[in-house]
């Protein structure tokens, strides 16, 4: 009974410093606090991610609250809460889910925090800036190059292809596909042979999809369109034991430009890959971030940053900066990954 | 004279600290993630922060009540996290179709909770069917079904009033007055006691148990009254606690859950019907989860079919460490709230601190491991087979 | 002079709340059979299990062979036949016999052959020939299962051996042949400890005595030829008994229940039945017994007439005139039927619960103090439960008393009150007393007689010969699943109802 | 004349088929799957195509052998997915430091599996708690510390050698001496059996066993020789599958499984130490899923800290479709080789038919349930409590 007592002291002793502490105190800090907010840490481009944004807003003294949300949309709401317990001042924002993220601008937006979305669009919602490379443009530039590919190595744009998509229901991996898929369409030589989605990015089923694949069609398919690196290397695992892994035989592409498949562009097993650039996507949402809270009381974008175009998410035309992805083949791995200092060079060669 | 064989005699000092400590693990560990959090961090101990905290706990604080049933029983339900995102994807769904969004909750707690639930329910009663396998074969339909009638995407929500239903608050006044009325009833209640039944307020844990019901009440005032109000779903889920509290506690019904997880056949032979129970219990815990996922739907203004993800194992923790036995028959809703709030304020505090998505994981494994190892030292519970 | 085998010296085991030993000490020497009495609850289960090494903790010293018993040091070479056997049901009977000690070749490979014939051969001893070695123990009635069990100790061939309570489910012919093989143990100089309520079978095989009451030793021990059988009743409840069954005269009133023609399909095998075509009546204010040997179909007929039987069922229940159509217990509590099980532990109580809990947890009752929306009403169950657990005489502080801390005999108890209070006009007592101190079994005797007295009829189904003769205005005898004949209470003797149970007479043969 | 009271009883010609349906039932869902595919698609019932089946079989085939072990305990392991995660990722950074491959699977082994089960076991045999909440913690700790040691990333690996593990076959040559070999010894069992002891030879279920047995050999031999021969992880998986018959049906340790999770206070009233069973059970079920993890690194030529995700489920899922009852003590591994089989064809079936995902999904969990559903039908089994 006597330890319950202390027990309870203990906590009522909480309470008083809870009552005296005055919300603003957080607020003292004079230094511009930005929120970093991503969909997970589980793919290898992120920490680049985070790399970035934190060393572009040291530029802008701005203080990084940052954490990621286990690709759980639920978590993601509450991990927003959280940060704006902890008082951010304008928020960066790569939503896990891009249809249901606009009630997180909103959230933000009643607590007068202003938002940059991050690498992918927020559907219907009122953010302010978007900073993203083009989801859909990644899938059509990798079809693009697939199509190179047919000219280039069986003379005719004729074969099999097969999409090997990322998680079912992922917004991302749903624009990108499209992006592919509105290529093939113009090729009549194309058929597509399979449109498969694989729980997780798991790269182990994607291996296992190829081989049934490759088995069904008596390795009559030509092409692996990838939504990321990950599936892209079960892909190649696949081809590797019918020696079909390399790029004289069957055009394999992926999208991150994980280092294994850089390498594996360099080897020649694996034909191109995507390089979506991150550094000037962090960057260039620092950028705008900043921009964002220095200039608060002003509300017409325009006045305050720069950008590339206006891009409509359903609900209204959001000022957007576009940063460049690349097509990463065995000719410009120099020039586009290590140049931009994405991978190093002894890390790829060796 | 007697020589001793055992070696566990210890000075008796010693063994009333530890005694206390075995006893108090979870609110131990739970005062000291406090604790550590009010230090280390500014913005934990804000009534913002707070008011946050236990909204967050709701989703899964929901969905666990059900569970708390279900482990009684000494089963498990694994399916109800992809309820979790079929009823949001449906209720979503409903409403886009231009249902009124009662109409379309209704319907969904109907044909999404209702029907999976007597799914469950059908072949773990009829064919004695092992709980864990059943669900986790609806787990993987109700997750395929979530993606079919989703086309693979998410659904945005335009209905302002159900954005309602989980986005906004009780205003103070109301809060207030709902908060004092709970006062209220506790001190009716002990005065009923101290004239009509003194024997009772001899009992230590009923004391014990008062003492923390006021105690979390004023908490609550505080809270709430400094941040704006309560919010809905906080209110839902509190009206939830309380008729399962009393559900298990006082009602035929709870008396037949216990019964059945403690001995099942003794139950059989009591009259007792088995399989209603069971049957009765996986549809209440499916409702819950898809009232669950519809508030989540509110919440995030949309759904996906991925939503609820793993949020089973997030209930399911909740639970043991809140003192349920995995093999049933032993617990109750109090301990979930416990194991909610110790699993919520966990999650909030790694987040706060802002630590790597994988040290979270790290600590949170640790975390769940020690809790439900304090709680089985403490009540020298074992689980047998 | 014998050798000593087992020597305790002032041992002292607490369990929360019960002090189970308390400063025992004695002796056991090879060669010799050691009887543990006592009643219900008095340690005699508790003194073995520190005997043979299952607890690590408790006061006082136990040496076997002269060598002390340490918690690095815990010596296993006793074999124990225990009170609540403890086979694995999923395992084959030769298994369960060679159970941790499974008998290898020379590559450490196990050697099933050798185990099914050692198996064999153990049985074979026992005068068992009807269980294959290979069938698993679910598919055996209890008393299989504890010759199994005794079958399992004799394997283990050392000069140690305990039984706790071991005659309890067998039949008298399985309880001639195991006393035989103890008589050879002891003349081989094996040292036995044995523990029985049958009081009558002490001066049979046992040597010495020990009798405990409430974890202490009462009185020193001695040798059986110096005690008389009274004695040691007296000494083990503290009273005098002087009616063992007191059997009191109520009038017989109308025939209040019937069975015709059941049929009971085995659960697995479609083309076997384990009862036929049993038909019988039951009058008010009558006990009608039920013997049988081993297997012979009794509980099953009876868990059938409760609605709890797992296989197909044919024939008719006709209670009061009316044909009933049972499904469930639930229907058969319903309509005045009730069963107490012959498993306590498992079948019968909610361990985990206190006395409360098991005595209101009838869905019945539950109903009966809750209103239209399920809502208890514990004020009304309080009542209830105190009121007929007066009404039995129950012992017990508080309600809140965990059931698992209870003796055997208040455990019963605590069950009959749970369904006398759903006013039942039949009750079925399957082995009621299985394992209970004679104290607690007049206590029971007396029960059933005021039940009797009230209006209710009974069936009452025991091994216990003396119990069924004593108690029954009817016998009933049963034999592979069919009623044989019928005894009235006069004309019932012990020898002529084992020569129909054994299958020597039929039905409508008349005895000598 | 009887009159009936049970409802349940039915003419005896539709007992006879409805007793083989039921007994037969995995076996017959396997059958019309069989049948389903060759007849709808043009490749499932090709050498390449069933090769390929059986190797994508293997990875979760060697977790599920250990489940097996801890299910017939009465517990579940749910950490074995993050192990193989976990383990691949070790392997690989333990290469990429420059160990050697052989060095870098046994440090792997020995630090992934062999401390992860012995934690496990640990909480499990010293504390008694449950099963399934000290692997769900640590299912966290291993996802946790492998995105940690890999920093989120993947890892490549360089060396050939481990590619080779199990990315290669063994020649057909080779293959068919193996095969004859098992081949020989069936056919010296049956002529041993024929001499000495003819009454094996009435026994019904001994027939049926080898003739199934010879007959997979044969099928085997088919399969392998038409294509390539037997892939390594195939072999390996044959070599631990029959180890774990062998150790189940034939040692001290097997048996003391059994007892232990058929009855555990008889068992340990027998001697038998049943914490050391628990704790080596544990142990060879990490080892194992470690050693997945590597075969699967080796099989991508890669590993990534997310690998493995879920796969508890998926051994969960063949164990209990195999029959082996989730509550302990009855089934074994041979039935686990066939709920491994029904799965993995299933899969492979479902993606050369070219279904989206979500009825995949929705047909996955719809033949767990029935698969389940026919074993407990047949046997008359029971989960209880
Ligand atoms: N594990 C336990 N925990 C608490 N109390 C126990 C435990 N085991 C036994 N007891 C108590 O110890 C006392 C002695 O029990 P024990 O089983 O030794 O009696 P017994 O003489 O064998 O009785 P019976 O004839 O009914 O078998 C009883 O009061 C019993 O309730
Ligand atoms: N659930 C069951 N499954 C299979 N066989 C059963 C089952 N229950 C009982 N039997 C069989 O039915 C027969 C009758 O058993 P029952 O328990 O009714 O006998 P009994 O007369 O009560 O004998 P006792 O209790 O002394 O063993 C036995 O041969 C037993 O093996
Ligand atoms: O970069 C990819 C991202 O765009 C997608 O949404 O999720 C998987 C990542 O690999
Ligand atoms: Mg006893
Ligand atoms: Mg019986």
């Amino acid at each position: 009974m006597k330890n319950f007592f202390v027990l309870i002291l203990i906590i009522l002793s909480f309470l008083f410093i809870l009552k005296y502490r005055k919300e603003n105190f957080l607020k003292k800090s004079h230094k511009v606090k930005v929120g970093f907010l991503l969909k997970t840490m589980q793919e290898e481009r992120y920490i680049k991610d985070k790399k970035y944004f934190e060393e572009a807003a040291k530029k802008y003294k701005m203080e990084v609250i940052f954490d990621s949300a286990n690709n759980n949309e639920r978590l993601q709401m509450e991990k927003l809460e959280n940060m704006i317990a902890k008082g951010i001042d304008v928020l960066v924002l790569q939503p896990v889910n891009t249809g249901t993220a606009s009630n997180m601008v909103e959230i933000a937006h009643k607590e007068g925090i202003r938002v940059v979305g991050y690498d992918s669009m927020i559907e219907n919602s009122d953010v302010d800036v978007h900073v993203m490379q083009d989801s859909w443009k990644v899938g059509e530039l990798q079809a693009k190059a697939m199509v190179k590919w047919f000219k280039e190595y069986r003379g005719e744009v004729k074969g099999n292809v097969a999409l090997i998509m990322g998680q079912p229901g992922d917004s991302n991996a749903k624009a990108m596909s499209e992006g592919v898929l509105k290529v093939i369409a113009q090729n009549p030589g194309l058929k597509l042979v399979a449109k498969q989605s694989h729980e997780n990015w798991a790269s182990d089923k994607a291996m296992t999809t190829t081989e049934n694949l490759m088995a069904k069609f008596n390795n009559n398919i030509d092409a692996f369109i990838c939504n990321n690196s990950g599936l892209a290397r079960g892909v190649i695992a696949a081809l590797a034991s019918y020696n079909l892994d390399s790029v004289g035989k069957i055009f394999v592409a992926g999208a991150d430009a994980d280092l294994v498949n850089v390498r594996y562009v360099a080897e020649g097993k694996q034909a191109i890959e995507i390089y979506k650039t991150i550094k000037p996507l962090a960057e260039k949402a620092a950028y705008a971030a900043y921009r964002l809270v220095v200039y608060k009381d002003k509300t017409n974008i325009d006045e305050i940053l720069l950008y590339d175009r206006k891009v409509y998410n359903g609900y209204k035309s959001v000022p957007t900066i576009i940063t460049p992805i690349y097509e990463v083949n065995k000719n410009n791995i120099d020039e586009v990954i290590i140049k931009n200092g994405f991978h190093k060079r002894e890390d790829i060669y060796n | 004279m007697n020589k001793i064989v055992s070696s566990k005699r210890k000075k008796s000092k010693k063994i009333i600290l530890e005694k206390f400590l075995k006893k108090n693990m979870n609110w131990i560990i739970l005062l000291i993630m406090v604790l550590f959090l009010s230090l280390v961090t500014d913005s934990f101990l804000t009534a913002r922060n707070l008011s946050n905290l236990i909204r967050q706990s709701t989703i899964v604080g929901i969905i666990a009540v059900g569970m708390t049933g279900v482990i009684l029983l000494g089963g498990v339900d694994l399916s109800v996290g992809s309820i979790v995102g079929l009823a949001a994807v449906t209720v979503t769904l409903l409403m886009e179709k231009g249902l009124n969004e009662w109409i379309s909750i209704i319907l969904t707690l109907i044909f999404v909770g209702g029907l999976i639930g007597y799914w469950n329910g059908y072949w773990i009663s009829r064919y004695k069917m092992e709980p864990f396998i059943v669900t986790l074969g609806m787990m993987t339909i109700a997750r395929g079904l979530a993606l079919t009638i989703s086309k693979n995407s998410s659904i945005p929500v335009k209905n302002e009033n159900f954005t309602k239903i989980a986005g906004s608050y009780i205003s103070i006044k109301w809060s207030i007055i709902l908060l004092s009325i709970c006062l209220l009833y506790i001190l009716i209640e002990v005065t009923y006691y101290a004239i009509k039944k003194r024997e009772v307020l001899k009992n230590k844990s009923y004391i014990k148990n008062t003492l923390l019901k006021i105690f979390g009440i004023l908490l609550l005032f505080l809270i709430f009254i400094m941040y704006k109000g309560i919010p809905n779903p906080v209110a839902i889920f509190s009206v939830i606690i309380i008729i399962s509290i009393f559900i298990l506690n006082n009602t035929k019904f709870g008396r037949d859950i216990y019964a059945a997880g403690g001995n099942r056949e003794a139950a059989r032979l009591s009259g007792i019907d088995i399989d209603k129970v069971h049957m009765k219990v996986f549809i209440i815990t499916s409702v819950l989860a898809a009232f669950s996922g519809i508030i989540l739907a509110s919440r995030l203004n949309g759904a996906s079919p991925s939503l609820g993800n793993m949020m089973e194992l997030d209930a399911i923790t909740a639970v043991a460490i809140g003192g349920t036995s995995l093999s049933g028959g032993i617990g109750g809703t109090f301990g979930t709230l416990l194991g909610i709030f110790i699993i919520s304020i966990l999650n909030n505090g790694m987040s706060l601190l802002g630590l790597p998505e994988s040290y979270q994981l790290i600590i949170k494994g640790l975390i769940i491991t020690m809790a439900v190892w304090g709680d089985i030292v403490s009540k020298n519970k074992k689980y047998h087979k | 002079m014998k050798k000593i085998a087992v020597k305790v010296e002032n041992i002292i085991k607490d369990f929360p709340g019960v002090r189970a030993l308390n400063n025992i000490s004695l002796e056991v020497k090879y060669g010799e059979v050691f009887i543990l009495a006592g009643e219900n609850g008095a340690g005699k289960s508790t003194l073995i299990k520190v005997i043979s090494g299952d607890y690590d903790y408790y006061f006082g010293k136990v040496y076997i062979d002269n060598i002390l018993r340490t918690k690095e040091n815990k010596i296993k070479k006793i074999a124990v036949i225990r009170q609540e056997l403890n086979l694995v049901e999923e395992l084959s009977v030769a298994e369960n016999i060679f159970l941790g000690r499974l008998l290898k070749n020379k590559f450490g490979i196990i050697d099933w052959e050798r185990i099914y014939l050692k198996s064999k051969e153990l049985l074979k001893k026992l005068s068992i020939e009807n269980i294959d070695v290979k069938e698993k123990i679910k598919n055996l009635s209890i008393s299989q299962r504890q010759i199994i069990a005794i079958a399992k100790a004799l394997s283990k061939k050392t000069d140690i051996i305990i039984f706790d309570e071991p005659t309890s489910a067998l039949s008298e012919n399985e309880i001639k042949t195991l006393f035989k093989i103890i008589n050879d143990l002891k003349n081989k100089g094996v040292a036995i400890i044995y523990i029985s309520h049958k009081i009558d079978e002490y001066s049979y095989i046992g040597d010495k005595i020990a009798i405990l009451r409430d974890g202490s030793l009462i009185g020193r021990v001695q040798n059986l030829k110096e005690i008389t059988l009274d004695e040691i009743i007296t000494k083990m409840v503290g009273r005098d008994i002087s009616d063992m069954y007191p059997k009191e005269t109520i009038d017989i009133g109308e025939k209040i229940f019937e069975v015709r023609n059941i049929f009971l399909k085995h659960p697995k095998y479609n083309d076997r039945y384990v009862v036929k075509n049993v038909s019988f009546q039951l009058k008010k204010g009558e006990i009608l017994g039920i013997a049988g040997l081993m297997g012979a179909g009794r509980t099953q007929l009876m868990l059938s007439i409760f609605g709890a039987y797992e296989g197909e069922i044919e024939g008719e229940i006709i209670l009061e005139k009316k044909e009933l159509n049972i499904k469930s217990p639930k229907d058969a509590i319903e309509n005045g039927i009730v069963m107490v099980t012959e498993d306590r532990m498992k079948k019968g109580l909610f361990l985990e619960n206190d006395i409360n809990f098991n005595v209101i947890t009838v869905d019945k009752l539950l109903r009966e103090i809750s209103n239209k929306i399920g809502v208890l009403n514990f004020d009304r169950g309080k009542k209830l439960i105190r009121k007929y657990i007066e009404e039995i005489k129950v012992k017990v502080e508080s309600l809140n008393i965990p059931i698992k801390n209870l003796s055997g005999g208040n455990q019963q108890k605590i069950i009959l009150s749970k369904w006398l209070a759903t006013n039942p006009k039949i009750i079925i007592l399957d082995e009621p007393t299985k394992g209970m101190d004679v104290g607690a079994k007049v206590e029971i005797y007396k029960i059933i007689n005021k039940l009797l007295k009230e209006g209710m009829s009974i069936i009452l189904v025991s091994s216990e010969l003396p119990e069924l003769l004593g108690l029954s205005d009817r016998i009933l005898v049963m034999n592979e699943g069919e009623i044989v004949t019928e005894f009235t209470r006069e004309n019932a003797t012990q020898k002529k109802i084992m020569a129909f149970a054994t299958g020597n007479f039929k039905r409508g043969e008349i005895d000598e």
